[in-house]
């Protein structure tokens, strides 16, 4: 039979909507996050962090905490060695400052007692000698020749000489004659924006357990978005090698990107290396607001030319990040998805990432793109306005489709932006019509999505059953899509599935689940591991029949004879051949391991209505549609579901969510108290249009679904905004205060 | 040969040029013959890279054949959330 | 530090646990009683994940003393499955997608089910009314909002 | 640390005048607790006031409501006659907080926490509500106005606690009201507040009234000038503008992460505006027994 890929067409089992498998679990309290486990003889692990948002330690003083009765150990980076790679030096000194504090939250040095008492009593005991020095917060003032120095000479051979000395990193993308093509406009504007700071916001703080024998053997309990990556960046901190630390990852309680990198772990291994007893460290809310990371914040030019009737000639934006105290190459995203919607002839963006006395920026969903795509976008709204054009014909004129020379460089193929564009200019939400003080914006949206390293394995047991074996967390239902996509392939029952994540030592590599990768790679991974199983399971049938290999094929679950020529035999079903597998040769499975290439970018289009409140600057969201190419939707609730929260966060970013930082540098709003994420009364439903344009490098067609969600609502809400109320802004998030200041000003 | 484009910050990097020419029939060879003729770039290529070869991008996969009409853009390495 | 002694309801149970003065209520399920279906998401009441019900009514188990069960009758969410039978909420919310990661769920259905026996038949803007101390990151709360209302037509029609 | 359970005022009392500065109430527990969490305070010794007799009652008295000190928000919700005659008090006391929070935080807390943020505290001050203070003389009386002192800061002295707050009677034709402005529709700490309590003379126009401002200063302020602005009016135009004024005038907020001065000062005006038309519509039903 033909192995090859396909993009199948007639589905059984994916598209439908079956119950997730862990759902019982995680209804009942079952299912055990980070913070749930628990090993006998476990200390307590508790981090003294930084006061200040830049200082130089000079010396810090452990004698008097480790002599606390009840103190197993305390640790400092003198306890680490230092890292040659830079990137894994720069994870780990944000783990462990060493020499300087580079943000009010660093972590400076860490205890293992034997009770949350002693632990903190403990870190009072710990004196830390520092000396203040100059810090500097926002992007802007970062970027000056004469900004206080975050961190020494970490430019790399990107940046152009006259940069200031916090700039680590400069990139430029586009193609095309930009003066001509401006000269070509009959309406040029250019705009400035600001963004701030947003923090994933999962739910769940970061926990581990780790168990650090003399023996130089560990195990680590850790809630991650990949444990494969945390193995590999705390095998690297803590010098042992890969194959001694097993990483088991828990249940997530929510990671958005935040969550695929490391803050505790090493730590944790550390003292339980020196305390040679289990440890477990818990963060605070407080600790994950102040030192766990962030998005970046942005400072942006954006200049589009316009002819009236509506035609993008050139377009240029100009996008300084900052991504905290270590280099970042967020803005490389950012300048390459900022005109993706768009088919241009002429097109550059230059990016910059600037150092600031901010926690390390960690990736949130679409890192870059929100901000850049939000200043693009509110500029072609307000072209829209000023030629009193309709921006979604403006977006459907422009629009990039299969052909088009991508703004960052590859031609695009097979896109889904024309028909998501069609699908809302059809939809009954943008004809519905508007009260006083209200406004519809619009936005288009756009991530590229990635494949990465994954490994299945695929057992079908002799009672007919099938476990699978994959080592990505499931953060939002992914074990029942790759069991339906395994049933799918087998043709058996859903229900006959089960899907386990395993730990780092049971499994061949997995990247960390980002990208939007896991349906896509993971379910790819998994289609072709049931084949590796089916082809064994035709073997051996072809066996039992004594005819030809290549004359059985496999059907509806069961192996047949390809045709009339090939003999009459009754068709065995998995079940029958499972169940004899210890006859035939023994048990039966497939595995795959792949770096999963042609992931498929994805586009989305969101339509907002607002209504604001004129004498309070108040926003209130009244209805919110999103439009998204999801390729194959696997389970459709979940692919909802990926739209709707992506949503949420987008409104959240557009509206209230910030990082507030005082003028001595101190971040002041770490709590949910005043980071503002939305809660239940905030919100519309969400209405969802998924379109299925399948993506050729799936044999189902599947496109990653979860990031491009939080991208348009930053300019959907903006420009819904600025309708409402007649006067536009140019900054995020949208607060009331902000909002009142514009209507007033306006008069 | 095959035509590869790099993006705007790395042109200063090749001499000025926004595409170059290189021997190569995969990833790999690409990435080699790259930083042999531009040695400016090995920078940049050691810090991880992406390639998109006909509109379709690959984060690091050395075997990816490269035809001589394919189109091939050179990126930067990407990371999700 | 003294140690207190509290004798209190737990789903229905007799139950008894040891605490220090200050220890919360969520520390001593989780850490004395073994039920780690009520979450600590930020110890300060602001994102409801460590929600109860406490005397009938719902509590942030965070910003309860250990001390202050003493008598009381408490309810999380491992009471509310009765045997095999899941409650109609945790049913609903399976079968509609109502949870994404999960770790904001079992405060959400505590809370959900102590909004049903109040008003069986709620409005949507007053379940997401009684709703916004649970903060939930990942659905946007729309599946959340549908899953409470199909739950509340099925227990009605029970 | 030590957890008392007292059973009587004296004991309780007693309690705190012995141990001045390092024991704190728990009442509700829902400011207590944050502050303990967050290393604020590090009390030695809680004691928990829910036993005393009588502080989790809502009675009548005197025509009006004695509300115990560990009456919930939401148990407060729950009392029609309190709903009826105070409407006001008890959206703002309903606003404290989510819905978990509604279950276990009070009136006399919000009071004795000082904050000059505090949702129940204008409408309280709008009522012309008094705290009954318990003490090791016995029991005194204050006005809520007179209450707090300063940021954080009370009338309370050595021994002394909050047991009650009394609700007066008041005539047939008034009503009250709060609003509060908050970022997002739940969950936040008020940026700008105003509790507006008012009494109709029988020609409908407005024979007293109380203005409380919250957030727009060090503590909640009561503001003759804005109640002046109403008074002998039906709340119509030149009535409304001198309202907002009169508020705009008596604010003095600061700038922080929550507001701006600009901001707040803008906003109280219009919540003062917005909560006296909908104390003077609830006036008018009550008056009238008709749905205006």
């Amino acid at each position: 039979m033909n192995f090859q890929s396909n993009t199948k067409a007639n589905f059984k089992v994916v598209g439908t909507r079956v119950p997730r498998p862990d759902g019982v679990d995680k209804v009942t309290g079952r299912a055990l996050y980070g913070a749930d486990f628990n090993v006998p003889g476990m200390q307590v692990g508790l981090i003294l962090r930084s006061p200040h948002a830049h200082a130089t330690i000079n010396s810090i003083d452990t004698s008097k905490a480790t002599a606390l009765p009840g103190v197993k150990a305390v640790v400092t980076s003198a306890d680490l060695g230092v890292p040659e790679d830079e990137s894994l030096r720069d994870v780990q000194d944000n783990c462990l400052a060493r020499g300087k504090v580079l943000y009010d939250g660093h972590a400076v040095a860490a205890v293992a007692a034997k009770d949350m008492a002693t632990a903190k009593a403990a870190l009072k005991l710990i004196k830390v000698d520092y000396t203040p020095l100059p810090h500097v917060t926002d992007v802007d003032a970062a970027m000056k020749l004469d900004a206080p120095v975050v961190q020494e000479a970490r430019a790399d051979e990107s940046v152009p000489e006259g940069c200031g000395p916090n700039v680590t990193h400069y990139c430029e993308f586009g193609h095309g004659d930009l003066e001509s093509g401006f000269g070509m406009a009959d309406l040029i504007l250019e705009r400035s924006f600001t963004t701030a700071a947003t923090h994933q916001g999962y739910i769940e703080p970061h926990a581990c357990v780790a168990s650090y024998g003399t023996d130089d053997k560990a195990d680590l309990w850790c809630t991650t978005q990949g444990q494969y990556f945390v193995r590999d960046l705390c095998s690297g901190i803590l010098g042992i090698e890969g194959s001694q630390l097993r990483v088991t990852a828990s249940e997530i309680g929510g990671g958005f990107g935040g969550k695929t990198t490391v803050f505790i772990e090493p730590v944790a291994l550390a003292l339980s290396r020196k305390a040679g007893r289990p440890v477990k460290i818990v963060m605070s809310r407080v600790d994950v607001f102040r030192a766990t990371g962030p998005t970046v914040s942005s400072s942006m030019d954006v200049r589009i030319g316009m002819t009236k009737d509506g035609r993008i000639t050139a377009a240029e934006a100009k996008l300084r990040y900052q991504g905290g105290a270590f280099p970042c190459g967020t803005v490389d995203m950012g300048a390459q998805a900022a005109f993706a919607a768009y088919d241009l002839k002429a097109v550059r963006t230059q990016g910059w990432n600037a150092l600031t006395n901010r926690p390390k920026e960690a990736a949130y969903r679409a890192p870059g793109a929100p901000m850049a795509i939000y200043a693009v976008e509110s500029v072609v709204d307000e072209l829209c306005q000023q030629l009193d054009l309709d921006p979604l014909d403006v977006r459907i004129l422009n629009a990039a489709d299969a052909g088009t020379k991508s703004s960052y460089g590859p031609t695009f193929d097979q896109i889904g932006l024309m028909a998501t564009l069609e699908a809302a200019k059809e939809h009954d939400h943008y004809h519905a019509p508007l009260g006083e003080n209200q406004g519809r914006g619009l936005s288009c949206g756009f991530w590229f999505n990635f494949g990465g390293n994954t490994s299945v394995s695929l057992a079908i047991n002799s009672d007919g059953t099938v476990s699978v074996t994959e080592g990505n967390p499931d953060i939002g239902g992914s074990r029942a899509s790759i069991s339906m996509m395994a049933a799918e392939e087998l043709g058996v029952a859903y229900e006959k599935v089960r899907t386990i994540i395993t730990d780092t030592s049971s499994l061949g590599q997995n990247d960390v689940t980002d990208g939007s990768r896991v349906t896509f790679a993971v379910g790819l991974a998994t289609i072709k591991a049931a084949r590796a199983a089916i082809r064994v399971m035709c073997g051996r049938v072809a066996k039992i029949w004594g005819i030809d290999e290549d004359a059985v094929v496999w059907e509806d679950g069961a192996a047949k004879p390809s045709g009339p020529n090939a003999g009459d035999f009754e068709p065995m079903t998995l079940a029958d051949i499972a169940a004899i597998s210890s006859e035939t040769g023994g048990p039966i499975a497939g595995h795959h391991e792949v770096n999963a290439e042609g992931a498929g970018v994805s586009f989305g289009v969101h339509l907002a209505d607002v209504e604001v409140d004129p004498e309070t600057g108040a926003t209130k969201v009244l209805r919110y549609t999103v439009f998204q190419d999801a390729g194959k939707a696997v389970h459709p609730d979940y692919v909802e579901g990926q739209m709707q929260g992506g949503a949420a966060q987008g409104i959240g970013w557009a509206l209230n969510e910030e990082y507030i930082y005082g003028d001595d540098g101190r971040l002041q709003n770490a709590g949910f108290l005043d980071y503002r994420i939305p809660v239940a009364s905030d919100l519309p439903n969400i209405d969802t249009v998924i379109l299925e344009i399948p993506n050729p490098g799936h044999p189902y067609g599947v496109r990653g679904v979860g990031e491009t969600p939080i991208v348009p609502p930053l300019a959907a809400l903006s420009n819904a905004v600025s309708r409402a109320i007649g006067v536009r802004l140019h900054e995020l998030p949208m607060s009331p205060p902000k909002i009142l200041k514009a209507v007033m000003a306006k008069g | 040969m095959v035509s590869v484009k790099l993006w705007g910050s790395l042109r200063d990097l090749a001499d000025g040029q926004e595409t170059v020419e290189v021997e190569a029939s995969n990833f790999k060879e690409l990435l080699d013959a790259l930083a042999a003729k531009y040695p400016a770039l090995k920078p940049q290529i050691d810090r991880g890279v992406s390639l998109a070869v006909d509109g379709l991008v690959y984060r690091n996969s050395w075997f990816t054949e490269i035809k001589p009409d394919s189109e091939v853009v050179l990126m930067p390495y990407m990371k999700g959330g | 530090m003294k140690n207190i002694h509290v004798s209190t309801t737990l789903n229905g149970d007799d139950a008894e646990f040891v605490c220090a003065p200050e220890e919360t209520l969520l520390d001593a399920l989780r850490n004395r009683l073994g039920l780690s279906g009520a979450k600590e998401g930020c110890g300060t009441g602001d994102c409801g994940a460590c929600t109860v019900e406490m005397d009938g009514r719902l509590v942030c188990s965070c910003l309860v003393l250990g001390a202050e069960a003493q008598g009381a009758q408490i309810k999380t969410v491992e009471g509310m499955a009765i045997g095999e039978a899941l409650h109609p909420l945790q049913q609903a919310f399976i079968d509609h997608a109502a949870l994404q990661c999960g770790i904001c769920t079992p405060g959400i259905l505590v809370a959900a089910k102590n909004l049903l026996e109040r008003n069986p038949d709620p409005t949507d803007t007053e379940i997401r009314y009684w709703l916004a101390g649970n903060l939930c990151r990942c659905t946007g709360y729309d599946k959340i909002i549908k899953a409470v209302q199909i739950a509340a037509a099925d227990m009605r029609g029970a | 640390m030590q957890y008392m359970k007292p059973s009587t005022a004296t004991e309780a009392s007693d309690i705190l005048a012995r141990n001045e500065g390092a024991a704190r109430i728990l009442g509700g527990g829902t400011d207590l607790l944050v502050q303990m969490r967050s290393g604020m305070i590090e009390p030695e010794m809680i004691v928990d006031i829910k036993h005393l007799d009588g502080i989790t009652d809502i009675t009548a008295e005197d025509g009006g409501l004695r509300i115990g000190a560990a009456v919930s928000g939401q148990r407060l919700g729950e009392h029609e006659g309190a709903r009826a005659m105070w409407p006001g008090v008890v959206e703002a006391c309903e606003l404290i907080g989510s819905t978990q929070i509604q279950g276990r935080c009070t009136m006399a807390g919000n009071l004795c926490n000082g904050g000059p943020a505090a949702d129940s505290v204008p409408a309280m001050i709008a009522a012309a509500a008094v705290a009954r203070i318990e003490g090791p003389k016995g029991a005194r009386d204050c006005p809520v106005e007179e209450f707090v002192t300063g940021p954080g800061k009370t009338v309370l002295g050595k021994g002394e606690f909050v047991s009650s707050i009394f609700l007066p009677a008041r005539p047939k034709a008034a009503s009250d009201a709060y609003l509060r402005f908050i970022p997002r529709t739940e969950m936040d700490i008020a940026v700008a507040s105003a509790g507006v309590n008012i009494v109709l003379a029988d020609d409908g126009t407005i024979k007293s009234a109380r203005v409380a401002l919250g957030a727009v200063g060090p503590k909640v302020v009561l503001v003759a000038d804005a109640a002046d602005a109403i008074i002998g009016s039906k709340l119509e135009d030149p009535a409304i503008t001198a309202l907002v004024r009169a508020c705009e005038a008596a604010a003095s907020p600061i700038d922080d992460k929550r507001g701006t001065v600009e901001f707040r000062t803008t906003v109280v005006g219009v919540l003062a505006k917005r909560a006296a038309r909908i104390a003077m519509d609830r006036a008018q039903e009550n008056a009238t027994g008709e749905k205006t």
